[in-house]
């Protein structure tokens, strides 16, 4: 991967001047966006991260579950769930045979898996180039309960769904993951409309007195 | 105060009289049957009476007259359509408008507004050239405006739609009015039964009775009535009494909602129309904001609301009028529309004989009320259609030769 | 003088907090907590408003969300409800409909004039002669009305929120507590509304003298608290019920959309006026007005007045009003049977008597008709509801309490379908047939007694639990009040008239009476005629009284007459609250930045934001656009396509799937070339064009246009879903960022950049490549959409920015300029291409637009292959042409949809039309008759002004011309 | 606003969806003119028991639902093809 040729499709709803920028996975991003102490307490409340530089790699199709499983992924066994692999990339299955897959921090799984062998008939690769936020804090339900008409809460999703739905008109993919002690989530969307979700669902985070932070207050990979 | 009015103060017993009689049972036969006691219905009948000279009609209402989309629309009358038949026909009803309340001896309240349809985009803008065009070819008062002329007719309205739409210009066109629905069909009521027509309320028809390809009479609620025409001007209900006579039309059946704020001291004279952030909207003489929108988009047969269309209509009425944040809507409510794939009317004849259509209004019913009278009366009477609606014949369909008002709903998408 | 109470158990004004404000010019004060009306009713102030129709003074009624007449103006907003908004300081009010001030209403001169406005006046006179009508028409506009509003009123867009619960309970008194209550032992999510600042329902203000009900509340409240899974929400009125139990909660703050499992609707009653005349002057109030007055706000309602019962509830309400120390000058009871009751007993020993079967004949006004002098009481005939007018008395007094029975508050009821039936028992309507998960209980259900309404809540809330699957065993059903708590016919007709039925709209007894003289004898009917129930309290007074009315009339039972339907909203509702904060949401480009930053200004095509020219200092937006085009024409242009719509189709039967779905041919296409692809829908309209390039002989790549894209795949997607091909189909159209390079020079910007050759024998036109720029993989296309050579590349999307970079550096010397749309626009009218949606209808068949070299009537089938065949043997009615106007053309310029007239009639329209200065003439499309389309017709064009211009039809190869 | 249920992601309200228009199959080709014009124009419009496409947008999904046109209660929703299956 040769540097500054990505940028983050969120980009455009990024001030100018008081953020850091930086480059993770050959993407030009934002890795601060307000003093570290300040990150920290607006993670508290509702903090929103943009991690759309981790790699991603998709297929459909009626042999895509078994020529992923061919390639040691995890699949999911039920429609709209999703699995962890042991690297700790994600493997999301989206309606029956279509598969998102993201990598790790750090990881490299989706290039590989691009440079797999060719692939055999009923399997086509899906490119993936989504905007992807993570979102946490107690007043994130305030959050999907502004920009989603569905219940979000822990208790409504399974442990392991995977939700196509609807956030501020947009079409978004959002599931739930507990990680690194924390409960996250995870949405991603076209990334066309990467910056407008974005300043909505900021916006709203600035209001309950959290707001943007940089990848590495989830990921210790990118402190 | 007009001295009509001392009458009422004058005499000891309320001086007023029955609009119309209230018939119970149907006679054993009439001339034609009327199906549908709406402002098309009643109008037709009150036609057929005084032009026609027959006046052996019964109109057969299910529920009480005016009580479907006659006494449900935001009451807006215009002609400033895109095909020259279609400008044609509702420039006729227009000026049958006018005369109306005097015609009548009620007072419609037709309140000449102008109107103005904005456009906030370069393709709307082609279509209100394309339709000022043909308008002004008809003779029919619609010209391109600008920025300005529309603020000066609205100064309260926000030309950026709070920029999420600027306004580029507008289709205006002088004749738009208002009118008091009800009483248009009250008015035609009483016409028509001062002319010995007969007005059945809460009077169902329940089956119409075909023999060798012709209608020999209508089941109803009260009885079975004799008869070898039968003219169906219901609105949401035509598939189910074209079901009856086993004809398949292209009509499918779309709610359309409305809804009305708190009255306020009037401010906005005009009547506006926007395509793209769909809302029409005037100030009624009460002084409430009658407001609606576009169809719901899927076929429903009930008269039910939805939520997210008062939604959407009152952000974009924010969008255009910024202040009316603390104004409150008091009520919605919806009609059942016919829609047709061009947008325009099914008139006249059918395969059955003796069977004739007045159908097909979709949104744009009302304003047709005296003309589609007026025409269905002729083509009962002379079973020939007028040459003034030959386009909105049902034949048109079968032949591939769909009338363009749709043609302009779609351009520049 | 202040009718202020000494502080009292329960009451909601906080006495340490002073409220200052003004109301007409003068200066009051309240305390925190108090309404504008209950603050204004304790400094003395009686008139609070004027009717809608006659500017009769008017006061306080209902204190519960329907005095419409009490409507103020703080300056900023209109239509405030003084009897339920709270006072705020520094409230500068004034009552909104007056000519001059509440007092001195000049107005009220309509009131000695009624006469002449009978029912439906507005109907009969003012039409002729025609011509003054707009005349008249202006004094009725600005006669009705309400409020004025203010053009500056700040744009106010709430938050809406979306909630989930599995009960929702509507209404939060003994009935609604209760039934949160059993239900919240569930442990599920249960939500409780109530319009009220406080919860507890009549508990807060019932209480016939006795500490029963405040008791309860405590009790009740104490219970809930214990239960964290219930959320008690005060100060929130449910707004309407949709389907799937919807329901919109709307606070100040904003609306929260509730979404529930099931519903418990335990919203009460209204209180009924009785009918009289006089009934509306101030000081005349419905019992529990007073009681919310005594209660809520510690005020007196009047200090010595009459209570007009028609029901025992009338007994508690005197008691309630005899505990605050206010004198009783009696207690009317319209009931014959009253006399010897326990009841009148009890009063009779605090020394107030009854006057049983009686009425309350008329109220008259003290001088300046701003309160209530005396009252006329008469004997009534219950069997014939005539007061017996040969022995009048007289009592003095200066208020009185109206107890005359109730109407169940069941709007949301109606709205969710309830089938009701008149309850003769109860005298009122009650739900008969519920619809699913909806609930009733309470007073609503006809339920009046204390005990019995908890005992009510509590079984509605176990069928409530039961509904959604909770095994919980069924209550006994509670029936309805035996004792009628509603007078069957509280209607006391007066030769004067003045008997107000509608407060809202000035509607008297005699107005039905009329009406129905009139043939508006429907129920329907009679509303739209005489507007009752249509004012902004929707009938929560009014509609029940009309019913009784017209009943009566047509001397039917009232369950024949049925009730009018019930809409959305309960109160109304501020339109800032129901558009709230809107999304609007809109897609950029990867390039959106590097645009913004090269001086584009952009303009919305469907949700995207595309760059329609760049700026140019000094350089109007038209010659902006010619040097764009001028670029393309003479150097290079480059343009930023990204919004295209891009689909994949991958597998064996891509092609088979191209060959149905499209008009054209793919079986076979070579890999690397690219064709032209036409959708019709069934009827044979043209619905979208583009292309469609081979990648490999199992995998399509299909570009279009931007507007369509999404329509387009989904309907891909459905056929797929209906033919079950072996084929893979993916929407990359947010994957790709697209590029064009055009122009003469255009190779020449690329070829340092690629390793491919980019010569016409190498990469023909039509042809399609995969290479690499700067390492970042590219699908370079050549394209004929705007020139000749054009090449477009498509890259990933988070590359394009480096890429487009790349490429603009290559291009710098040789000239190479951005370009928008309207540059594009008006390059690929040059190049001769007509457009779908531009050069297009909503009708157009390809014949008309002479196409038939896309399709290929001889495949098996395609999407509007068989209306094609029909079509086809119809004559065509129109034809699309290119045209250009006489060289040298200097008038007036016609626009795009301007009519091509023929002998006076219309005979087609200009479809695109712009001037080329790369041709040096005006070039266009138009729709002429199918007999004047030969290369050489004349035909005229009407512009704006009428004036004919002359046009040729011409080769749609303008760049032919090209001198 | 009203619910659907999509048969693979779940029930959702109505404004995740698209309306594909009732489901009907195409007289034969060689079918006479009037018939296919029949086809293309004409509709039974009359309410009742009809089967319609669907589509979830945010996941791209048709299916049919069953839908009753008078009370615009949805009876069931399948994925086409997928009809008996539970």
């Amino acid at each position: 991967m040769q540097t500054e040729k990505l940028i983050t499709p969120i980009a455009h709803a990024f001030p100018v001047g008081s953020v850091a920028w930086g480059v993770i996975n050959g993407m030009q991003v934002v890795t601060r966006f307000v003093g570290s102490d300040e990150e920290e307490a607006r993670k508290e409340f509702l903090g929103i991260a943009d991690a759309s530089f981790l790699g991603k790699f998709g297929v459909k199709g009626r042999n895509a579950a078994q020529w992923l499983q061919d390639q040691g992924i995890v699949v999911p066994e039920q429609p709209n769930s999703w699995a962890g692999n042991a690297d700790g990339s994600l493997v999301l299955r989206l309606g029956g045979s279509e598969f998102l897959i993201e990598n790790a921090p750090g990881g490299n799984l989706c290039e590989k898996l691009l440079k797999a062998d060719a692939k055999p008939a009923g399997v086509y690769l899906v490119p993936h180039v989504e905007a992807s936020f993570v979102l946490s804090g107690n007043a994130v339900q305030e959050l999907f309960a502004e920009v989603c008409s569905i219940d979000l809460t822990r208790a409504a999703l399974g442990v392991q769904e995977v939700v196509m739905t609807q956030f501020a008109g947009v079409s978004v993919v959002l599931m739930h993951q507990d990680l690194e002690g924390e409960a996250r989530y995870r949405v991603w969307c076209d990334s066309s409309y990467g910056p407008y979700l974005w300043e909505v669902m900021a916006g709203i985070a600035n209001e309950h007195s959290g707001g943007p932070i940089g990848i590495g207050n989830y990921f210790s990979a990118y402190k | 105060m007009p001295l009509r009015l001392l009458k009422y103060a004058l005499s000891k017993d309320y001086p007023g009289t029955r609009f119309f009689k209230a018939h119970e049972t149907p006679k054993k036969s009439y001339d034609v049957v009327i199906i549908g006691g709406g402002g098309h219905g009643l109008a037709a009948a009150y036609y057929l009476a005084k032009e026609h000279g027959i006046t052996n009609v019964a109109v057969l209402e299910k529920g009480y007259i005016g009580g479907g989309n006659t006494g449900r629309n935001t009451t807006i009358v215009r002609s400033n359509y895109l095909t020259p038949e279609g400008v044609k026909f509702y420039d006729a009803s227009v000026k049958i408008y006018e005369g109306l309340s005097e015609e009548l001896d009620l007072n419609l309240f037709y309140s000449t507004r102008g109107h103005f349809t904005l456009a906030h985009t370069e393709s709307a803008m082609r279509t209100m050239r394309w339709r000022a065009e043909v308008n002004k070819h008809v003779g029919v008062e619609s010209y391109v405006v600008g920025p300005e002329e529309i603020s000066k007719a609205c100064p309260q309205l926000d030309m950026s739609c709070s920029g999420q739409a600027p306004i580029l210009g507008a289709l205006y066109h002088a004749p738009g009015s208002v009118a008091r629905h009800d009483g248009v069909a009250w008015g035609y009521a009483r016409g028509a039964d001062r002319l010995g027509v007969e007005i059945f309320q809460n009077t169902e028809v329940l089956g119409i009775d075909v023999q060798g390809g012709k209608v020999a009479g209508v089941k109803t609620s009260k009885g079975y009535i004799a008869t070898t025409k039968v003219l169906s001007a219901v609105a949401g209900f035509t598939p189910r009494i074209c079901e009856m006579v086993g004809l398949d039309t292209p009509i499918v059946i779309h709610p359309l909602q409305a809804c009305v704020t708190e009255p306020m001291k009037p401010w906005l004279d005009t009547i506006l129309v926007s395509g793209s952030l769909h809302v029409y909207v005037s100030q009624s003489s009460r002084g409430e904001l009658v407001m609606g929108s576009s169809l719901d988009p899927y076929e429903v047969h009930s008269t039910r609301s939805t939520l997210d269309f008062v939604e959407g209509l009152t952000s974009h009425m924010l969008d255009m009028f910024p202040f009316l944040s603390n104004i409150k809507v008091v009520r919605q409510w919806a009609g059942m529309a016919d829609m047709t794939p061009d947008f325009a009317p099914i008139m006249g004849k059918t395969p059955i004989e003796g069977f004739y259509l007045d159908a097909g209004w979709g949104t744009w019913g009302f304003k047709a009320t005296p003309i589609s009278g007026k025409t269905m009366a002729e083509t009962i009477a002379r079973d020939h259609a007028p040459d003034l609606i030959h386009s909105f014949r049902l034949s048109r369909f079968e032949d591939y030769e769909l009338t363009g008002e749709k043609g302009a709903a779609s351009v520049g998408h | 003088m202040s009718a202020r109470l000494a502080r009292q158990k329960g009451e909601w004004v906080n006495r340490a907090s002073t409220i200052k404000f003004s109301f007409e010019g003068k200066e009051f004060s309240g305390f925190e907590g108090d309404s504008i009306t209950s603050a204004l009713w304790a400094s003395g102030e009686q008139v609070l408003g004027r009717s809608f129709k006659y500017h009769r003074p008017r006061g306080i009624l209902s204190l519960a969300n329907h005095d419409i007449n009490v409507m103020v103006t703080d300056g900023m907003d209109t239509n405030i409800r003084g009897d339920v908004v709270p006072v705020a300081a520094g409230m500068a009010l004034a009552a909104v409909n007056t000519d001059g001030g509440v007092k001195k209403d000049r107005s009220r001169l309509i009131d000695s004039i009624s006469p002449l406005l009978p029912v439906g006046f507005y109907y009969k006179a003012f039409h002729t002669p025609k011509k003054m009508f707009p005349f008249w028409e202006n004094i009725i506009r600005k006669a009705a009305g309400l409020g004025v509003v203010n053009f500056n009123y700040p744009r106010i867009l709430k938050r809406k929120l979306h909630a989930h619960c599995d009960v929702l309970v509507i209404g939060g008194g003994a009935t609604g507590l209760s039934a949160a209550y059993e239900a919240g032992k569930s442990g599920l999510r249960v939500v409780l509304v109530d319009e009220n600042a406080q919860l507890g329902g009549s508990l807060g203000f019932d209480w016939g003298g006795s500490q029963e009900s405040a008791n309860l509340l405590q009790e009740l409240l104490a219970k809930l608290e214990s239960l964290p899974n219930v959320s008690l929400i005060a100060g929130a009125y449910a707004a309407g019920y949709y389907p799937d139990h919807l329901i919109p909660v709307v606070t100040r703050e904003g609306i929260t959309k509730v979404r529930a499992g099931s519903v418990i609707m335990a919203s009460g009653a209204f209180e009924q006026p009785p009918v009289f005349r006089n009934n509306d002057i101030p000081g005349v109030m419905l019992g529990s007005a007073a009681q919310r007055l005594l209660h809520r706000y510690s005020v007196k309602p009047f200090s010595n007045g009459v209570v007009f019962t028609a029901n025992d509830y009338g007994y508690r309400v005197a008691q309630d009003l005899l505990e605050a120390g206010i004198k009783l000058a009696a207690v009317v009871d319209l009931r014959s049977d009253a006399k010897d009751g326990p009841l009148a007993a009890q009063l009779a020993r605090r020394g107030v008597k009854t006057i049983a079967g009686s009425c309350i004949y008329e109220v008259q006004a003290n001088a300046d008709k701003t309160g209530v002098k005396s009252v006329t009481v008469t004997e009534y005939d219950e069997k014939t509801n005539e007061a017996l007018t040969r022995d009048k008395v007289t009592l003095e007094c200066d208020g009185v309490a109206m107890c005359a029975g109730w109407a169940p508050a069941a709007n949301l009821l109606y709205q969710a379908g309830t089938a009701m039936r008149y309850d003769y028992g109860v005298h009122q309507f009650v739900p008969n047939r519920l619809p699913a998960g909806i609930f009733a209980a309470g007073r609503v259900n006809g339920v009046y007694e204390l005990a019995q309404k908890v005992q009510d809540g509590a079984r509605a809330a176990a069928q409530a639990l039961l509904h959604i699957g909770l095994d919980v065993p069924e209550l006994p059903s509670v029936q309805p009040s035996t004792r009628a708590q509603s007078h069957a016919y509280p209607i006391v007709p007066h030769p004067k008239g003045k008997n107000f039925v509608d407060f809202d709209e000035d509607i008297q007894v005699k107005d039905f009476i009329n009406a129905a003289k009139e043939g508006f004898d429907n129920i329907e009917l009679m509303k739209r005629f005489t507007t009752v129930g249509m004012g902004p309290s929707q009938g929560k007074h009014s509609n029940m009284n009309a019913i009784r009315i017209l009943a009566r009339v047509r001397g039917v039972p009232v369950e024949q007459i049925g009730t009018t339907t019930s809409r959305p909203f309960f109160h109304p509702t501020p339109i800032g609250h129901l558009g709230g904060r809107g999304f609007h949401p809109h897609r950029l480009t990867p390039l959106h930045d590097v645009n913004h930053k090269l001086g584009a200004v952009f303009t919305d095509v469907g949700a995207w934001k595309r760059a329609a020219y760049y700026k140019v200092a000094g350089l109007g937006v038209a010659d902006t656009v010619l040097a764009e085009v001028e670029a393309v024409r003479t150097k290079a242009g480059i343009i930023d396509s990204s919004s295209f719509g891009k689909i994949e189709v991958h597998g064996p039967d891509a092609a088979l799937f191209l060959e149905r779905f499209f008009t054209g041919n793919y079986i076979p296409q070579a890999v690397g070339s690219s064709r032209y692809t036409m959708l019709l829908d069934e009827s044979g309209v043209v619905v979208d064009d583009g292309l469609a390039h081979c990648l490999a002989e199992d995998l399509f790549y299909l570009s279009s246009g931007t507007s369509n894209a999404a329509a387009v795949y989904r309907e891909m997607q459905r056929w797929q879903q209906i033919w079950q091909l072996d084929i893979g189909l993916v929407n990359v159209t947010g994957a790709y960022a697209a590029i064009n390079v055009a122009g003469p020079l255009a190779r020449q910007v690329l070829s340092g950049l690629v390793n491919i050759s980019l010569d016409d024998s190498a990469l023909p036109a039509q042809s399609i490549r995969e290479t690499e720029i700067a390492g970042v993989p590219v699908r370079l296309i050549r394209v004929a959409f705007v020139s000749d050579s054009t090449y477009e590349l498509h890259i990933p999307t988070p590359q394009a920015a480096f890429v487009w970079e790349r490429v603009m550096g290559a291009g710098q010397a040789l000239g190479l300029k951005p370009f928008g749309t309207d540059a594009q626009r008006l390059l690929r009218l040059e190049m001769g291409h007509a457009m779908p949606g531009i050069d297009t209808d909503g009708l157009t068949n390809p014949y008309e637009i002479s196409a038939e070299h896309a399709i290929s009537l001889d495949k098996p089938d395609f999407i509007g292959k068989r209306s094609l065949q029909i079509i086809a043997k119809r004559p065509v009615k129109k034809t699309l042409v290119a045209f250009e106007l006489d060289a040298g053309y200097a008038g007036e310029m016609p626009f795009e949809c301007n009519l091509v007239i023929r002998q006076g009639e219309i005979e087609g329209r200009v479809t695109s039309i712009a001037y080329s200065r790369t041709i040096g003439r005006v070039i266009g499309f138009a729709y002429v008759a199918p007999e004047h389309s030969a290369l050489g017709s004349r035909f005229q064009i009407r512009a704006d002004s009428g004036a004919l211009v002359n046009a040729t039809v011409v080769s749609s190869q303008f760049l032919a011309m090209q001198k | 606003m009203k619910l659907l249920t999509c048969p693979v992601n779940g029930t959702r309200p109505l404004s995740e969806f698209v309306f594909g228009g009732e489901c009907r199959v195409p007289p034969a080709a060689d079918c006479s003119d009037k018939v296919w014009a029949d086809y293309v124009h004409n509709r039974h419009g009359a309410p009742g028991i009809k089967q319609e496409w669907w589509y979830h947008a945010p996941s791209g999904t048709w299916f049919i639902a069953e839908r009753n046109t008078l009370t615009d209660q949805v009876i069931r929703t399948f994925l086409k093809g997928q009809e008996g299956k539970q």
